[in-house]
Formats: structure tokens, C-alpha cells, sequence
């Protein structure tokens, strides 16, 4: 943590920017920290509660934070793999941000979560986890740290789901996105929903219905999970801001084990690889062509 | 409201036998914004095309809907006569009532109900059609032409016969290409030299062709019309504008020992050369890695080792320190002719995919020699002065046997294609032998023989029978040295035979292939290429000689083996296009291309890793203090085909296809 | 009216069977069904069994009741010459809310204000008008919670027709208005008149409640009437997504948008859907100029409305501290602190 | 939409979109009639470019709008008259698909398929077979509210 502080004190005195994105403890629960005064890095923190993926806040339109000038930003590996995104399809310049790589042992679900990290509280995607230190970092800290012990692999339930009939699957889903009041929180917050009008929003014409109808819930949950296919980084955060609690990681993550089926394609935190949309090969699999 | 017309043709009976015409035109004149619905016997006929154009004027339609046979039959014809009455040509769209309905049902009641949902998707799509106006590119009515063989040179001369300015580059010292080494010629014997060199000397002398020597293509920016060519002209050490070909320097020049590459290494030449005598230009270049002084320089040598050539010049033309020097030249059209290389059969080999022929002994059997060396030993400006004789000890050969298709249709070499010009100049090959050494025996290994073209066929029997060449079907397993001979084991497939000759000379018909570098260069023109990096034509068929990037042509054989006719024929196939090209100063596309929405674009540029011609660019929106907002896609009308991957990709869906935009699409699905 | 009753918890299991067996649509706190993670949602009960009513705070507010997250209002047909509109069969349901939060109930009759305001809503005054909400006190509380800085209590009975108190072996009722006093004539049998004065389990929950949060409505109004460009808004807003999860969370939060969806090439429905200040969407000019310009002006727009704009024209605070806006924010924004702040900067203390 | 199409015996006939290119399956399907192959009536043809054209938006509002079937078909691999947007397009309807399918809508209600320019007989085929299996499936129903 002191270490944290340090690096942050000193790219603030140096004037290498003119804030630092990371973590602090709120009322309650950890939360994003804007921190522009030196003194006021002392309120940085990073710990197993710091489950926000603060590379939302460096998409181009949020303009009131480019408002504050170059950043630095804490990342995890995962938070790395969304700059890494937003690098690779233009939204940021590398040398625009500084990256405080932090390495990290999983965090809990939900940042209120005050409890020690245990198998209870994990969350499911950093027990699969295999990078706990990103490589898209001009700054390392923190100490290496064991992976956070869970049980179960987080893709049973996918396989549960599709080891269903089409009915049933259908059936379900249908009840699952049911309470879906189409706030967009689940954009939002996502670090790689950074369009300037949203394909919900386009009304000449409405592709995507905004009532929160079967219809329009289902247009926009798949367009959505297609929209990230080969470029969803697998935060977590759409999942964790519905207030309808929607498990939309199931369908982040069935579209990511497609990409990774079929092309071979995996997010990383490296940005000069291309997405496997935007690309193809001659041989690509078409089994499902006639 | 709009104000749509609807035409419903009978086509006599082939739609009304099926389709009750009426009952559609009566069906979809009830829909809102459709204030006029007919049907006619023929609509494409004169009185049916006067009853859109009397309707688009009298009722002031501003959608015309025929609902008739295949768009791809008579759009053209009624956008015509919609234009023809006034109204935009891109406002009038065709339902495909005959193909798609009347001809492939039987039951008049569904065929009639299918008709009519037909014309509903198209009658609710043209309200959102937009008038479009043919899109106008400035074109600089200039050419480039890469490379200066045949091919290239052909096209040149056509261009600049026909009064527009060609720029040719070629890569090596003079112009010529490999046509400047054949001895003669098929299927004529005519003398490669004697017709090629006067239009060598023509591209020097024209007045509209500005030639390039020994320089290459660095980078190419633009489009269409308006290419922006940087051209890096390699150092020559030699000063162009004060030599006058005198050849002084190259009596000096104390190194004479070199493998000449225009005599395939049969023949030397000096560090300072004119690649042969009739060059052009005839201006020498020196060659760093034979020249002593640069060899010293290169050692780090302070003093200058040797200057021979500058001290005889009297033009004090040679500059040792002369640099690559950059010239950019802006142009409207590019023709690539950059010709072939031949296949190496060592064991070296360039590409991981090739495997040589080491069991033939090429590099190691001096008397092993490939066709290009052959015609080297056949022409009188060559090495041996004409005379055939034997690399290794000079005496002439009696027996010499060819090997037709070395790498070419040869998938374990990694060559399937058949390389082309290869039977007909082992025929030839057979016939200067014979010529030249009167009691001497060629003796042809050949798969099959391809003599396709004018005279081909005719030539080669000349070859087996006024020649007596002896033509084996069959394939060579293996060569050694045997004493002064080479033991060429092989087998006749048409006796079932095994063979062996002892031969004095073999000579082997090597595969063509696409020029070194060809990648680098089709990547800077946006060309493809296939899989051994011959470029490709736009279409095999129809558009041969075009390529998928608008305004880049191919000629001979840098898009596949080609023979000198073939290669010919192409060039002036492109100097016609280009010239079609030029015809104009403004050069008119259809405007169904694609353009971005500049508010709404993220500029995340899916669009321009989709597109198949790179006509997605970046633009940097400023604000009115010159500060960037953002930087967006725009697509170039020049360069767009309007596929709409784009638009498909697009996530935003920012970017639309004209003729096909989100909201027609829509208004054509939401009326199902 | 103000006769206390006495209603048992097998009485009230009674009252849902007996409601559920008329036909009425019974809404209570309950599982949220066919979730991945579990939750406590307000939903339709078919039977006692499925009511949870020592849970914690349902995750989405009671509005939807009145108000559901997408309602058409008529649908269209264009027609040759003209444009035919159909009237949407409302059919308004009757409907008893049991267990409501008090947070919850006083959230419609805030509502109520700008519903029947310049226009008077039909479909929410009709949905109002057939539903009957028996609210119940606080047994819980969070460090969300803060009711109590808005005038309102873990036992306000605002909203309300009937008002449950848990007591030892069930509920005393209070009989809130004559709504209530009609459901009560239908059912009487299951409510005996209270004998005394019966022990409440909601003591000390006000205290809990005050102490997150004890400010002045009052007030944080008056400052915020003369700080609309204070640099606490631009400080406060960095960390919003604007992502409305909070408007749609809240009880009080009733902006909605109105769409026309097609149905074929000349025909559609005409729908309103919730929506939410804190998209820039909602202020978003078809000109492209967007007067609300940043998350800052969006974050803001959301305070004042609650705490400014609304208590100006109707006196009351667009807000019942249910705190649902604290638990459901990605990002840790919270209304607690913030007030907190404005309320200590109103009273000269300047930024916290 | 109009209501499904219901013939003499009552039988279920499906209503089915084809979101086709402009160069090979649309040439096709025109050489289908030219040639007279007969064929089931349930399929209504709307011409795109390109399959790079084609929106996996499309094939959700055609659902919308009460289709019980789609098919999306153009150029073979290598054929594209645009050189890539089949390519593109191979890859972007192979995750569709998947994701379709995981979410309970059947993937036999969407054809994919390469009919080239001279295939009129494979866009016969297409066409009855999808109209068979969709038919077989029932009508689409998966939006039970208007």
C-alpha cells in the first residue's frame, strides 16, 4: 500500500499527471479515488475489495474526467485487458495514461463485502484467473499473491445451461432477463461500451426496442454480448452493476468460449493484437454453412 | 407522406399466367404513401415505360416500385426512364415478381400473395430511398508504370502513344527486362534483341514517358485518380546528367572478374557496368560490393583504394558519395509488370514452402544450366558469342538433354501450377541447338507438351521433326557426373523403358515465379496476391487485367506465367483501360457507397480492419480553435466498392451503405 | 379509524388466501424466482408461503406496481388518408401490497404530487386507485438507510391504507385511510380489536436510522438553490458511470419516455418506459446539442430535482431515504455522504 | 405482420426471410426461375451487396416481425464479388449462431448457406429444406406480448 502511495506521490510532484485513478476506502466499501492533491494519496488503497474495473473512466466520452488531464490508473490484470481494448481500437493513446499495474489475488463480489477474502466471497471469475499481474503496465506494486481459494469451475453453469433442451433454455432465459428494466447500467459501467450513440439509442431506425419488453430485452442482451464478442474482458462489472441482478457473464462468457473455440482468440493486455472480428481466416471453421 | 408509384408488369404471360397482376397492383395501391398503382402487359416496352414517366409527371410521384422481372434484367431501363420524366434514377427500385415468384410457383393464389409481399418490402423501402447523384473524382491523368520489360515497356508506349505522361520505373539499371537476354524468339526465331531494342530506345526518346531507372517503389498514399507515389532512386554513383555512355570508366576498372547477372554468371563483367551493351539508359551504375574503393571504405579504410573510373572520366560524372535520393510523383492509374523471377533448383530456397532438386546436381554439375543460361549461350551478344559450348571446359556439346517442368506442376516442390512458356522454349532450345551444332542431339523429358496459342503446336513438331529432337514422356530420377559426361538416368513412360543417356549438357526448364519483393510492393498498392505471390486480377474472366484496388492494373507475368504475346496483349490491355480512365478529367462512380456518420462515430475503426479495399480513413475532427474533438472514419469515394461489411460491423452503426441503409432494410423487414 | 387491531400471523396467512382466493392480485416481499443470485423483490404472491416479511429491503422499489417499467398507451394504425388510434384495454387490477416498506408506500403519495399535477395521469391514478397498500414498520435497517433526514421514520405511516406493526405473535394494525377501512370491512373477521398495547419490535431502529444520517431538508434546499455551480458537484460526479441504476432503483424517480414501436409498416403501439437523468440521452437535443453536458450537469440535475426543484413546486422532497441509490451504485456513490456534506457546507462548515 | 398463413388442411405454413447477396445468391435464385424450378412459396428474398451487409440485426427483427424462419446466403468462400465480406460475414454469423442457440431460439429456424450464381437448383433446395424444417418446428414464439 505504501508502495502504492509512493508511486503516486511522486507522478504527481513530477508532474508526469495530473490525477491518479485508484481505489479508497468510502463509508462503505471500497470505491473509485480521484487524487489530484499529494497529500491526498494517502487515502489510496488496493486490497481484495477493489473490484471496480476503473478503465471505464478513460473511454474519450466521459469528459469530465478527461477534464482533469493525463491520468495515472491502478489496474488489475483484468482492468489492463479493457485498457488494452480501448488502446487497440483507438479510444486512448498508450502514452496517454499512465498504468499503475497492481498485482492481485482476487477479489471479493461485491465491494460492500467488508468480510476477508474467503471462497464465499470470491469472485468467480478470479478463481479461474491465470494472470494476477498485468503485463500492460508502466508501473508494477505489490506483492505476488496466490490465487484466492474457490471451488467449482465458474463455466458449470454454462454447461448446465447448455446441456438443457432449446426450450428450456429459451424458458429460462426468458425468466432471467425478465426483470431487466433496461437502465443500461450493464453499459455503462463496461469499460468497452464506449460508443458515441449506443445502437439502443438509434432510432432511425429502432433496431433494438427500449422497452423493457421480451423483445427488446433480448434484442439488446444479445446484441450486446455480440457487440463484445473477442473484445469483453471479462470484468465482471456489467453483472455487478444490474440492479435487476441478471447474470449477464453467462453470455459474455458463452460468446468468449466461442471466440476461443472456434478462432483461438483470447483477451489479453496486449493491445497490438487484432480482435478476431475484423479479421478472418480463409479456413475458418463453416460447418454450420450448407 | 410519399408519394409512391407502383407498376406491376405482366411480362405478356409469364408473370399474369401466374400472378393476379391486378389483384397486386389493386393490394399495394392501398397502402399509405402509394398514390398510384397500375398494372400492363409489358412494362419494359415503350408505352410501358411512357405510363411511369406520364404518372411520375402527372401524379409528381417521388418512388417508383416495378414490380416485374429480376432487377438485374431492367433495373437499368426503369431507373432510365424515371430519370427520363425527371425523377432521381436511385428513387425507382424493382420487386422481382418472375424469377423469384411467378416462374418457381404453380398456385395462383400464394404465388399472388408471395407477389404482393414482394412488392410491399420494396414499396415500404423506397420511402426511405434517398436521390443520389453520381459521385465526380478529379483524376491526374497520369501513369505509373512498375517495371520495364516487355510488359511494362508495352504499356508505357500505349499510354504515352496515346498523349497522357507515363512515369516507368524499373528496379535494375536499364530497362529491358528478362526479354533483353532471350536469344530468339518463339514460335518465329526471330532475334529477342532486334525487336525489343527499338522500343527500348522508343521509351528513352518519347516525349510523354519520363523513365526511372534503377529505382523502386517506396510507398503509395491515395486513391483512384489521385495516387501519391514516393519513388526511392537508388544511387547509381554515376551523375545521369553529365555521362554520356562514353564506357571509358569500365575499360579502367580493375576488377573484370564478375559474374555477370545479365549473362546468368556466364559471362564477367567490371564494378563499374552497363548491364549489356544496348542498356537503357546507357549510363553505368557501380557495384558497391565488387568496387574497390567502396570495399575499403566498407573495411574502414581512410584512403581512397582506388578511383580509376573517376580519373579516366572526362565528364567527372562519377560521384562516389552520391546518395538514394526520393522523388514523389502524383498520378491517376498504376500498372504493375514487374515480371517473374526463375525458380532456384538448389538446395537454397527462399520460401519454406519450395524444396529444390539437389538430386540433379545444379551448383555442383558446372553443365547443369538452367533455360535463361541457355538462351545466354545462344545469343550472339552473349558470353560465347553465340556459340554453344559447355560451361565447365568450353568444348561443344553433342548430346544435350532437357528437363521440362523443373518446380513447375510439382505439388512436392511446392509448385502446383504449370509454369507455361516452358514447352514451347525447350522446342525452341532444341531447334537453335540443332542449328548451331548440326550433328549434336537434344533430347526433351517433358510431362506433357502445352502448345496452345498461334503457331505453337506447328512449332513444336518442327522441333521433334525438322529438328529430330527426341521428345521422351517421362521424368528424370537422377544425374551424376559420369567422367567428361553427365549420366542422366530417366524413363520412357510410352515404351515403359527405363533410359540413360550420357549427356554432355543438361539444361532445365526451371518454373517461373513471382519477382522477389512482389509482397512488399502489393502491399503498398492494397493489391492481393495468392498463395506463391502472383497478384491478383479483380476477375479471372471478366476483369483480367484490373485489380481489386481501383485504378492499380496488372500486365504479364507478375499475375502469372505469362509468355511474351500474353504478356504483350496485357499491357496494352491495361494501356487501354487506363486510357479509358484518362478519357475524362472527372471520373464517375455509382454513388452506392458507404458514408459515416461523423456525429455519432466513436472512431473505434472496426470499419477499416473490415473493409476489403481499404477505403476507410482517419479524419481529425477541430473544433473552430483548431483543437481535436475526435478522430473519425471517413470512407473514400474513390476507393469504396459498397459492400457494406462496414456498416454490418459497425457497432454504432455509423457508417451507412447508400442504396441500403439501416432504415430501408428495416422498412423492407418491418413490412413482412 | 383509529381503533388499533390486532391481526395475527395466521390471520394475516388467512387475509392472502382469502385475498388471492377473490381474485385480488396479492403483492408482497418475496423471493426474487429464477434468479441466478437470490433476492428479495416485491412480486406477486400466489400463497402465504412465498410472502418474506423479516427479509431485508426488496431490491427494486414498490412504483412498478403503479407504474411498471413499460406500459402502452395506445396503439396506431396508418391508414390510407388518416392515422386511427386504438385504445389499450387497461383493465387496472385490484391489488393489495402486503408488507410494503414505509419507504416504499410514502414513495407513491410523493409521486401522487406531479401525477396529478398540470395533467392528471390516469393510468397511474388508476393503478393507485385499485391498489391498497398495507405497509409494515422497519425491522431492519442498513448503513444505507436514512428516512429519518427526510422526514420520514421506519414507522411513518405516509402511503399507507393499513399500517402493520410487528408485535409478539403477529401485527397491530393501524387503519390508515378509508381504502383501508374498506379492505378492513371485508375482512374483519381476521383483524379482532387490539386488547392493549402490545410491545413493538421496531424500537431503537429510528436511532440506528438517524445516526448514518441526521441533516435538514430544509436546509441542504436552501444551499442548493444558490451553489448550482459549487466545485463540489464536478468533485462528487468523477466517479458516476451515469448509468441510472439509481433512478431505477428509486422509489421516488418517475421520469419516463415515450416510444412508438411498429408492428408492421403502418401500424405500432405507442409505449412509455421508465427512464433516467443520468443517461446523456435524456437531454439530448435532436439538434445534437445536449444541454446537459457532462455527467457533473447530469449528477447534479438528480440532487436538485430531489432536494430543490421538487419540495419548490409541490413541498416535498423527491426522496424517502430508502437508500436504495447507496447499495445498488457500481461505483460507490453515495447519497448519505454527499448530503451529509451539503447539509455541513449549508451550516457554513464548507467541503468535508 | 400478417397472421400466419393458414391453407385448406389447416397445416402450419411458416413465413421465412432470406437476407440474400446481390451478386451470387440473388443471380442464383434469378437462374432458379429462369430455370422453373418450382419451389415453396414461403420464402420472401430481400437483396443485400453483400453477406458483409447482412446484420445479425436483421435476422432479430425479422423474428420480431413474426418471421418463423431466416436464411442468410451469398457467395462461396473465394467467389466474393467484394473479395472478404463473406469472410467477415462466416465469422460474425458462426458467434450469432452459437449465442442464438445458447439462449433457447432453435438454430435449425436459421439457415446459412453458399449458393453461387450458378446453383439455381442448391437455392431450390435451400429454400424447401428450410421451409420443411421450419415448418416441422411450428410458428416462433417466443414473444408472447405485443
Amino acid at each position: 500500500m505504501q508502495e502504492l502511495r509512493e508511486l503516486a506521490r511522486k507522478l504527481l510532484q513530477e508532474k508526469q499527471v495530473s490525477a491518479i485513478l485508484g481505489y479508497e476506502h468510502g463509508r462503505l466499501g471500497t470505491r473509485p479515488a480521484f487524487v489530484t492533491d499529494v497529500a491526498d494519496c494517502e487515502r489510496l488503497v488496493f486490497d481484495h475489495r477493489c473490484v471496480h474495473n476503473l478503465a471505464a473512466y478513460l473511454s474519450p466520452r466521459r469528459t469530465h474526467i478527461a477534464a482533469l488531464g493525463r491520468l495515472a490508473v491502478v489496474v488489475k490484470s483484468c482492468d489492463a485487458r479493457a485498457v488494452a481494448g480501448l488502446i487497440r481500437e483507438s479510444q486512448i493513446k498508450r502514452e496517454d495514461v499512465v498504468l499503475i499495474g497492481v498485482r492481485c489475488g482476487g477479489v471479493v463480489r461485491d465491494a460492500a463485502d467488508a468480510r476477508p477474502l474467503s471462497a464465499d466471497n470470491v469472485a468467480p471469475r478470479c478463481v479461474a484467473c491465470e494472470k494476477r499481474e498485468p503485463t500492460l503496465a508502466d508501473h508494477l506494486v505489490g506483492e505476488p499473491k496466490p490465487a484466492p481459494a474457490g471451488s467449482g469451475s465458474r463455466d458449470a453453469r454454462l454447461s448446465e445451461i447448455e446441456a438443457m433442451s432449446a426450450g428450456e433454455r429459451l424458458a429460462l432465459w426468458m425468466q432471467l432477463l425478465a426483470p431487466c428494466t433496461r437502465c443500461h447500467a450493464c453499459r455503462q459501467v463496461c469499460p468497452m461500451c464506449f460508443c458515441e450513440r449506443c445502437i439502443a439509442e438509434k432510432t432511425q431506425p429502432t433496431w433494438i426496442e427500449t422497452s423493457p419488453h421480451a423483445r427488446g430485452n433480448l434484442a439488446w442482451h444479445l446484441t450486446r454480448a455480440l457487440h463484445l464478442a473477442g473484445r469483453c474482458v471479462d470484468c465482471g462489472e456489467c453483472e455487478r452493476a444490474c440492479p435487476a441482478q441478471i447474470p449477464l457473464g453467462l453470455l459474455n462468457r458463452k460468446v468468449a468460449r466461442v471466440v476461443a473455440d472456434r478462432y483461438g482468440y483470447i483477451v489479453a493486455d496486449d493491445p497490438s493484437t487484432p480482435t478476431p472480428i475484423g479479421t478472418y481466416q480463409l479456413d475458418d471453421a463453416q460447418e454450420f454453412i450448407q | 407522406m410519399s408519394r409512391v408509384g407502383v407498376f406491376i408488369c405482366h411480362c405478356g404471360e409469364n408473370i399474369g399466367r401466374t400472378v393476379d397482376c391486378s389483384r397486386v397492383a389493386q393490394a399495394l395501391g392501398e397502402l399509405p404513401g402509394v398514390v398510384h398503382s397500375v398494372d400492363y402487359k409489358y412494362m419494359c416496352s415503350d408505352p410501358g415505360q411512357a405510363l411511369i414517366k406520364q404518372a411520375i409527371q402527372e401524379k409528381g410521384l417521388d418512388g417508383v416500385v416495378v414490380g416485374a422481372c429480376s432487377p438485374h434484367m431492367h433495373e437499368k431501363t426503369f431507373r432510365k426512364a424515371a430519370a427520363g420524366a425527371g425523377l432521381n434514377p436511385f428513387l425507382c427500385e424493382m420487386a422481382n415478381l418472375r424469377e423469384h415468384c411467378s416462374w418457381i410457383h404453380e398456385d395462383r393464389e400464394k404465388a399472388t400473395r408471395k407477389a404482393v409481399d414482394l412488392g410491399r418490402f420494396i414499396v415500404e423501402k423506397i420511402k426511405f430511398n434517398r436521390p443520389l447523384s453520381t459521385i465526380f473524382i478529379p483524376v491526374e491523368r497520369r501513369a505509373l508504370v512498375i517495371g520495364g520489360g516487355i510488359a511494362g515497356i508495352q504499356a508505357a508506349l500505349d499510354i504515352a502513344d496515346g498523349g497522357r505522361e507515363v512515369i516507368l520505373i524499373e528496379k535494375e539499371p536499364s530497362i529491358g527486362g528478362h526479354m533483353s537476354q532471350l536469344s530468339e524468339t518463339f514460335p518465329t526465331l526471330d532475334c529477342s534483341q532486334c525487336i525489343l531494342t527499338p522500343r527500348m530506345v522508343e521509351v528513352a526518346q518519347h516525349p510523354h514517358i519520363k523513365l526511372l531507372a534503377y529505382s523502386e517503389v517506396e510507398s503509395v498514399d491515395g486513391y483512384i485518380g489521385n495516387f501519391q507515389v514516393k519513388i526511392r532512386r537508388k544511387a547509381r554513383y554515376v551523375d545521369e546528367t553529365k555521362c554520356n555512355g562514353c564506357g571509358e570508366c569500365q575499360k579502367e576498372c580493375p576488377n573484370k572478374k564478375i559474374p555477370g547477372e545479365f549473362d546468368q554468371g556466364l559471362g564477367m563483367r567490371t564494378a563499374i557496368y552497363v548491364p549489356f551493351p544496348q542498356a537503357v539508359p546507357n549510363i553505368p551504375v557501380i557495384d558497391r560490393a565488387n568496387c574497390a574503393l567502396f570495399r575499403g571504405r566498407a573495411k574502414g579504410v581512410k584512403k581512397v583504394v582506388c578511383s580509376k573510373c573517376a580519373e579516366v572520366c572526362g565528364r567527372k560524372a562519377i560521384d562516389f558519395d552520391q546518395q538514394d535520393t526520393f522523388v514523389t510523383e502524383n498520378v491517376g492509374a498504376i500498372v504493375v509488370a514487374t515480371g517473374y523471377q526463375l525458380y532456384s533448383i538448389g538446395k537454397e530456397q527462399d520460401s519454406d514452402s519450395l524444396r529444390g532438386y539437389g538430386e540433379y546436381g545444379y551448383g555442383a554439375i558446372p553443365d547443369v544450366i538452367d533455360g535463361l543460361q541457355f538462351e545466354r549461350l545462344a545469343s550472339a551478344s552473349g558470353p560465347t558469342g553465340g556459340k554453344i559450348l559447355r560451361p565447365s571446359d568450353g568444348k561443344e556439346p553433342k548430346t544435350v538433354v532437357f528437363l521440362q517442368c523443373i518446380g513447375s506442376r510439382d505439388p512436392a516442390k511446392g509448385i502446383e501450377y504449370c509454369s507455361k512458356i516452358c514447352c514451347m522454349y525447350v522446342a525452341k532450345h532444341t531447334m537453335l541447338f540443332h542449328h548451331k551444332v548440326h550433328d549434336g542431339k537434344a533430347v526433351v523429358f517433358y510431362m506433357d507438351i502445352r502448345a496452345g496459342g498461334k503457331g505453337y503446336d506447328e512449332f513444336v513438331r518442327r522441333a521433334i521433326e525438322e529438328s529430330h529432337a527426341l521428345y521422351l514422356r517421362g521424368r528424370v530420377s537422377r544425374m551424376y557426373r559420369n567422367g567428361d559426361t553427365i549420366r542422366v538416368h530417366g524413363i520412357d513412360t510410352l515404351s515403359g523403358e527405363p533410359v540413360v543417356i550420357d549427356a554432355d549438357m543438361v539444361v532445365l526448364a526451371t518454373a517461373m515465379r513471382a519477382q522477389p519483393g512482389i509482397a512488399a510492393l502489393a502491399q503498398k498498392l492494397s493489391v492481393s496476391y495468392d498463395q506463391h505471390g502472383f497478384l491478383n486480377e479483380a476477375h479471372p474472366k471478366l476483369r483480367p487485367v484490373e485489380t481489386n484496388t481501383a485504378g492499380v492494373f496488372v500486365a504479364g507475368a507478375c499475375q502469372a506465367p505469362r509468355d511474351i504475346p500474353d504478356s504483350v496483349a496485357m499491357a496494352s490491355a491495361t494501356a487501354s483501360k487506363v486510357l479509358g480512365l484518362f478519357s475524362k478529367e472527372l471520373l464517375e462512380r455509382e454513388p452506392l457507397i458507404a458514408c459515416v456518420d461523423r456525429l455519432t462515430c466513436a472512431g473505434c475503426f472496426h470499419c477499416e480492419r473490415v473493409c476489403p479495399y481499404g477505403a476507410v480513413e482517419r479524419k481529425s475532427l477541430m473544433d473552430g480553435k483548431g483543437r481535436l474533438i475526435k478522430i473519425v472514419a471517413e470512407v473514400n469515394q474513390g476507393v469504396c466498392q459498397g459492400c457494406g461489411t462496414c456498416q454490418a460491423t459497425c457497432p454504432s452503426k455509423s457508417v451507412e451503405l447508400e442504396g441500403f441503409r439501416d432504415e430501408q432494410i428495416y422498412a423492407a423487414v418491418n413490412a413482412l | 379509524m383509529n381503533t388499533k387491531r390486532m391481526l395475527s400471523r395466521a390471520n394475516l396467512d388467512a387475509l392472502i388466501r382469502d385475498l388471492v382466493a377473490a381474485g385480488t392480485v396479492v403483492v408482497a416481499p418475496t423471493h426474487s424466482s429464477g434468479q441466478e443470485r437470490t433476492g428479495v423483490t416485491y412480486g406477486q404472491v400466489q400463497s402465504p408461503d412465498e410472502v418474506l416479511l423479516d427479509g431485508p429491503q426488496p431490491i427494486r422499489p414498490l412504483k412498478g406496481v403503479v407504474f411498471p417499467p413499460t406500459e402502452a398507451l395506445f396503439r396506431w394504425r396508418q391508414e390510407k388518408s388518416a392515422v386511427k388510434i386504438e385504445e389499450v384495454p387497461t383493465g387496472f387490477k385490484e391489488t393489495v401490497v402486503i408488507g410494503a416498506r414505509p419507504c416504499d408506500a410514502a414513495g407513491l403519495e410523493v409521486v401522487d404530487c406531479v401525477m396529478g399535477w398540470d395533467f392528471r395521469d390516469e393510468l397511474w391514478f388508476g393503478r393507485r386507485q385499485a391498489t391498497t397498500v398495507l405497509a409494515m414498520a422497519c425491522t431492519t435497517c442498513d448503513e444505507s438507510c436514512f428516512c429519518t433526514a427526510v422526514g420520514l421514520s421506519p414507522t411513518s405511516t405516509r402511503g399507507a391504507d393499513w399500517f402493520l406493526t410487528p408485535v409478539d405473535g403477529g401485527f397491530e394494525v393501524d387503519v390508515v385511510t378509508p381504502k383501508g377501512e374498506a379492505i378492513l370491512d371485508r375482512y374483519k373477521a381476521r383483524c379482532p380489536e387490539a386488547g392493549g398495547a402490545a410491545p413493538s419490535r421496531t424500537a431503537g431502529l429510528e436511532q440506528q436510522v438517524r445516526a448514518n444520517l441526521d441533516v435538514r431538508p430544509d436546509r441542504i434546499r436552501g444551499w442548493l438553490e444558490t451553489h448550482f455551480d459549487d466545485p463540489l458537484w464536478k468533485r462528487v460526479a468523477l466517479r458516476c458511470h451515469g448509468c441510472g441504476a439509481c433512478a431505477f432503483v428509486c422509489p421516488s424517480c418517475h421520469c419516463f419516455d415515450i416510444v412508438d414501436e411498429p408492428d408492421g409498416a403502418a401500424s405500432g403501439t405507442r409505449r412509455r418506459n421508465w427512464d433516467s437523468c443520468q443517461t446523456a440521452l435524456f437531454t439530448l437535443h435532436g439538434s445534437g446539442h445536449n444541454p446537459r453536458k457532462d455527467q457533473t450537469a447530469r449528477f447534479r440535475q438528480r440532487i436538485m430535482h430531489k432536494f430543490s426543484i421538487y419540495p419548490a413546486r409541490f413541498g416535498e422532497v423527491l426522496c424517502t431515504g430508502c437508500g436504495r441509490c447507496v447499495r445498488v451504485c457500481a461505483a460507490g456513490m453515495d447519497l448519505v455522504s454527499i448530503l451529509a456534506e451539503i447539509d455541513r457546507a449549508a451550516q457554513g462548515g464548507g467541503e468535508a | 405482420m400478417s397472421a400466419p398463413v393458414t391453407v385448406g388442411n389447416g397445416a402450419f405454413e411458416p413465413s421465412i426471410v432470406a437476407f440474400v447477396c446481390n451478386w451470387c445468391t440473388y443471380t442464383g435464385a434469378d437462374l432458379a426461375g429462369t430455370s422453373r424450378i418450382l419451389m415453396a412459396d414461403n420464402v420472401r428474398v430481400i437483396r443485400l451487396p453483400c453477406t458483409g451487409r447482412i446484420d445479425t440485426l436483421f435476422i432479430l427483427k425479422a423474428f420480431e416481425r413474426g418471421a418463423d424462419g431466416v436464411i442468410v446466403s451469398g457467395c462461396h468462400p473465394a467467389d466474393c464479388h467484394y473479395t472478404a465480406g463473406n469472410y467477415h460475414a462466416r465469422r460474425r454469423f458462426a458467434i450469432f449462431r452459437e449465442l442464438m442457440n445458447f439462449v433457447g431460439i432453435d438454430p435449425r429456424r436459421v439457415t446459412f448457406s453458399w449458393v453461387s450464381a450458378s446453383e439455381g437448383g442448391k437455392w431450390a433446395e435451400v429454400v424447401n429444406s428450410t421451409t420443411e424444417q421450419v415448418r416441422q418446428l411450428g410458428p416462433f414464439a417466443t414473444y408472447p406480448e405485443a
